[in-house]
């Protein structure tokens, strides 16, 4: 039989290791899953390098995560945000890594690495710092760089609505980076505001196929991390 | 190369049946055309095995009653299917990132010929005029986890099938997991082509005469 | 104002040239936008590139177009079918081009064209002739081809809903290739079997949002072409 | 160079509106943070333009009513937005299909600097220290059709922000189709970059005198 479900946030990410690579969904407080991080905040997995499009807000979530040295290397498009104190202060200190990769290309290296895709060129970043030392090509006349997939071992995600089989369905602009995110990771872990019976989603609108999942918990009342910010909240609380 | 007729080896249900012993519980498959349909009936009992048609959908379910076939889910194949709770939907750019990114577990498929290094030639004779038709069968041996093939051991022509070498175009270089045939279950080692299990009344001297490959035991 | 509705599929069609590359949705019969391919024949436009799964049954549809001499190459993954006469007969005598592509490289190679992605690098065909003359590169010691974007003058493309925005969703396994043809093609036309007021499709559920479409027309009872083939019809009738 | 302090220029709202009134019926528009989110409040009545916002939705619709926001319902500044009828949201795969593969019309963003050849920097001031941050500004330029840079004339410290060549670190080069200051509005020709208007009080030899870059009229 198949069952994907957990009963906790302890038992999803009980398997990530030291010097792992995770990737964590979201854009902001959007999508991140942030009881699935406090939970590898307790689990405690060193030297990770972690993949996500933000280096969280206040002293929760990514940002927590990064504040607890578990993060060797951050690998994201915008670690500069509203609320950003940690990662800045860390990075100025040379006490964290970052690889700096323009929002669409972090997209697509993802989806790549999930669709059996090493490299593939792109328009985006030419004549410009961030192809420095990167094969640059030219088809039709245009120059493009080689960008290389990414995989991960694990993937820490947010969903809305889920089943047994995995399959998953997002609340509005808090899809984001999920999807891709699911089909590159060894082990997918979900965390899901709600759990369905089989047929409870439409086959019509699953956004993320079951075969991408590996384990989901229901967190029916997930924390909302601007909130938490503006409490001034600290995890582990 | 002397074919014993009294041999009647397995017939298609039963090749069938022995692919399908060898489906774990809890695993994504993609079948093929022709044989490997059969496989799904023969699934022993207590397993959940969820079925992927490249074409779009995973969860494809038995085909449906007379009278209940929707031109509009079919499987590769093109024939009508259902799909069972829990499936869904999606086009062939994701769906080919099942196959490709390697998140099915096993593909069952067809052979015109299999090499002794697991070559898989299953899409063209290569003869001259011939219409080449490839379909999704490149892909699935590039990015599936674990490839069976099932086949007749001999061609109708009484020629093997497990060769050397495979004379015809290849679909993928070094594929193969296991082949099952009406005379044998074949597994691929680093130490090359053995044998698993053999249908009632073949010898492995014998199997070995009608195969061109080398075999151990 | 936004309004992609037109009243006919011999509008839809108007603009296609002679030389255009049209993709054609569809799965054999299952997603075949049978009604704007016979608008296409009706306007005649000649030496077309079609890129399409296949080539089409008995003597309606893609097989129609193809007999009506109006396809000079065919880039597909599988031209022979049950009911392919027309192709193999003209290809038989070297009357008509074949650009051979696996399955999952076509939908990719759309995939790509749509996505500004000019090439990347797929395990497919690796070591087979379908590899033959094409750039190899290793990646992790693992050889890859290089393939091609593909982009498209045309996409014709059916589905079963849409609105004024062109936003699509599709039904069951007809969804296939539709959503990356129409994303590839300088301008795509859509058969709908309904359309509905904007807001009659759940924002969640939009497979093709509407940015990817520039026409649509309303076919309620679109022609099922295994029923056609059976009773021998042929185009135009 | 010579700053006229007396020559007031166009405020923010007034630069918002030019571009605004550069976007024409039925486009498909993404507006970067800042000055840029101020357009969308002065296209004209009677044109029908649709904003996509890089995080996932197509048909973004203006800020919510107090009390009605949704913290998962937000734009690419992370501030809570609505949804039009008619809007979708897809993953950011899908999004930066829309942008890399050149099918939003266009994008209106703020520059540090911009060169006289179109060049545009608008992530880094390249400071040692700084924290690098680019999100999806180089995607933008690099794929939607026609780019809009919005821009103080000059630095607070008084210094051109057009110029011969930038010395900040680019996001793209000769991808800026025309700069919306609030001293002129200047379009990126073949022959050069043009003055098509002037703010109250501007004379083309005062503009060029703030100008590091060559201009023509």
């Amino acid at each position: 039989m198949i069952n994907k479900i957990v009963k906790s946030t302890a038992e999803a990410v009980a398997d990530i290791f030291d010097g792992a690579v995770v990737m964590i969904s979201g854009f902001g407080e959007a999508g991140s899953p942030i009881e699935l991080i406090h939970a590898l905040i307790d689990r405690g997995a060193k030297n990770l390098t972690v993949v996500s499009n933000n280096t969280g807000s206040g002293h929760v979530g990514i940002a927590a995560l990064i504040e607890n040295k578990q993060v060797k290397k951050m690998i994201c498009s915008f670690p500069r945000t509203t609320n950003s104190i940690v990662f800045p202060e860390l990075y100025k200190k040379g006490e964290i890594e970052l690889e700096l990769v323009p929002q669409g290309t972090l997209a697509e290296r993802i989806r790549a690495g999930g669709a059996g895709i090493p490299a593939f060129y792109t328009p985006t970043s030419v004549n410009t710092p961030l192809a420095e030392g990167k094969e640059i090509r030219v088809f039709n006349d245009q120059p493009f760089v080689m960008e290389y997939g990414i995989r991960a071992d694990f993937s820490l995600v947010k969903c809305k609505t889920a089943d047994r089989y995995g399959n998953l369905i997002y609340n509005k602009t808090a899809r984001n980076f999920g999807p891709v995110m699911c089909t590159a990771a060894e082990t997918t872990i979900v965390q899901a505001g709600e759990i369905v019976e089989l047929g409870g989603i439409d086959p019509e609108t699953v956004v993320t196929p079951g075969i991408f999942v590996k384990k989901v918990v229901e967190i029916p009342n997930p924390a909302e991390e601007s909130k938490l910010v503006k409490e001034n909240r600290r995890y582990p609380w | 190369m002397v074919i014993n007729e009294s041999i009647k080896g397995w017939d298609r249900n039963q090749m069938a049946q022995k692919v399908a012993f060898d489906i774990p519980d809890g695993t994504y498959v993609n079948l093929g055309i022709g044989i490997p349909e059969l496989v799904a009936g023969f699934v022993p009992a207590g397993r959940e095995v969820i079925y992927h048609t490249e074409n779009g959908l995973l969860g494809m379910g038995p085909a449906p009653e007379a009278g209940k076939e929707d031109p509009e889910l079919i499987n590769a194949g093109k024939k009508c299917v259902t799909a069972i709770p829990g499936a869904c939907f999606f086009h062939h750019a994701d769906s080919f990132t099942m196959i490709r990114g390697r998140h099915i577990d096993i593909c069952v498929l067809g052979a015109l010929q299999v090499s002794g290094e697991g070559d898989l030639a299953n899409w063209s004779t290569g003869e001259p005029g011939a219409i080449p038709a490839v379909g999704g069968a490149m892909d699935l041996v590039a990015g599936v986890k674990t490839i069976f093939a099932i086949t007749q051991h001999l061609t109708k022509e009484g020629e093997p099938k497990i060769v050397k070498e495979c004379t015809y175009p290849l679909t993928g270089k070094g594929v193969v997991n296991t082949i099952y045939t009406d005379l044998a279950i074949l597994d691929f080692t680093d130490k090359g082509l053995f044998v698993r299990e053999m249908a009632p009344g073949v010898t492995f001297e014998y199997l070995q005469q009608v195969t061109d490959a080398t075999l151990y035991q």
